[in-house]
């Protein structure tokens, strides 16, 4: 699956997109969000606070439980400030 | 129709494009946003609004089309930039054309409440201390929530 | 500022003059007035917008200040044609500056429900039948009361 | 004093604007109004209603109590139509 990171979270995560493959247990945003944050101190960092993190599956937000796919396109950023 | 660039736009035109030819337009509401040299205490030299390509034209042409559920509009468009904008550059612009003006400027209202919450753009100021990203304003928040049916 | 006009006004300048070497400007809240071709089920050709001119121009001035006392706007024009004027013409334009969203779209709503009520100008619709004074609409007393305190 | 007429009052009146010097029982606005419905059919017609007349005496809406004294300018209309 495709990850983007957008504003604050791209910078402390150092990486605008990626692409990734988790393992089997990743099946929803949240257990997605939790793997990523074993992967190093600034996924860690960036993803402590889950109150300030919202996250879109193709291009939809969605919640904690939604399921994840191959093939998906998954961004995670802050709330937004446009406008 | 709703439109994602990082050139400015000239108001003028746009507002005459979007009525011209449509007598069954009795008022037109619009919100044009600027960038401020203030936000908070800081003095702000300019700003970068970034965005993500692909979701932000999604939630633009879902809130236009929401706003077109709610209210008998003749003609509506938003156009957002994106870059680097100075003090004083138009950032965001929104016009909704209707038989009557309550029906405009209620919807008028209604995109800019929306657009600031759910369209994906995320502004970073240059302060003297260097790049500092916005925080979202709970403010915006409880603009939104008065439209939620 | 005010100004009561026969000629046509160009938007665009007029916004960008208002906002001009402002900074401190984040809004502009903005009503444009057409004349519409359908007035009840009667297609209008055309209308005539009588006025009373020194009095008009002291109630816009008074709701300008009004507007002003109520909200903390940077900069505020109302501009409204009198005369002969066809179908897709303007006819008013209200814009209102302010740091905020809120204090330009409110008080741009404000300054044309008011204006809808107090400032003396009359509309005589040309009709298939010859000329037709508008009469006066319940529901802009209506908007009005809204901001009465 | 001067009197103003505009909109359907005037064209019903038949005349934009007159100078009067009214009977000295015309004090108010109400009074005022009263005589000016006995010069004249159009008069009568024009004011029979008074819930669509506004007064404006120099340029400020009054109600029928207000004074009107020789100088004011007085000016009768329908509810406004504009914007």
């Amino acid at each position: 699956m495709k990850l983007l990171y957008f504003a604050w979270l791209r910078t402390r995560i150092g990486m605008a997109e990626e692409i990734v493959d988790p393992p089997s247990e990743v099946t929803t945003v949240g257990t997605l969000v939790d793997w990523l944050k074993t992967r190093g101190p600034g996924f860690a960092e960036a993803l402590k606070d889950p109150s300030v993190v919202r996250v879109a599956v193709n291009h939809d937000y969605v919640k904690a439980d939604h399921p994840v796919r191959p093939g998906d396109e998954i961004a995670l950023f802050p709330p937004v400030t446009g406008g | 129709m709703i439109r994602v660039q990082a050139e400015d736009f000239d108001v003028g035109a746009e507002l005459a494009s979007l009525s011209e030819g449509n007598h069954g337009i009795g008022g037109i509401g619009v919100f044009v946003g600027l960038v401020r040299d203030m936000a908070g205490d800081d003095k702000i030299g300019a700003l970068t609004l970034e965005h993500y390509p692909g979701m932000t034209e999604r939630k633009l042409e879902e809130i236009e089309a929401e706003a077109r559920r709610r209210w008998p509009l003749e003609a509506c468009l938003i156009v957002h930039r994106y870059g680097r904008l100075e003090p004083g550059d138009r950032i965001v612009f929104v016009a909704t054309a209707s038989a009557h003006r309550d029906a405009a400027l209620e919807s008028c209202r209604f995109l800019i409440d929306w657009l600031k919450t759910e369209a994906p753009f995320w502004k970073l100021e240059e302060t003297p201390d260097g790049g500092k990203w916005v925080d979202a304003r709970d403010s915006d928040n409880k603009a939104k929530e008065r439209w939620v049916k």
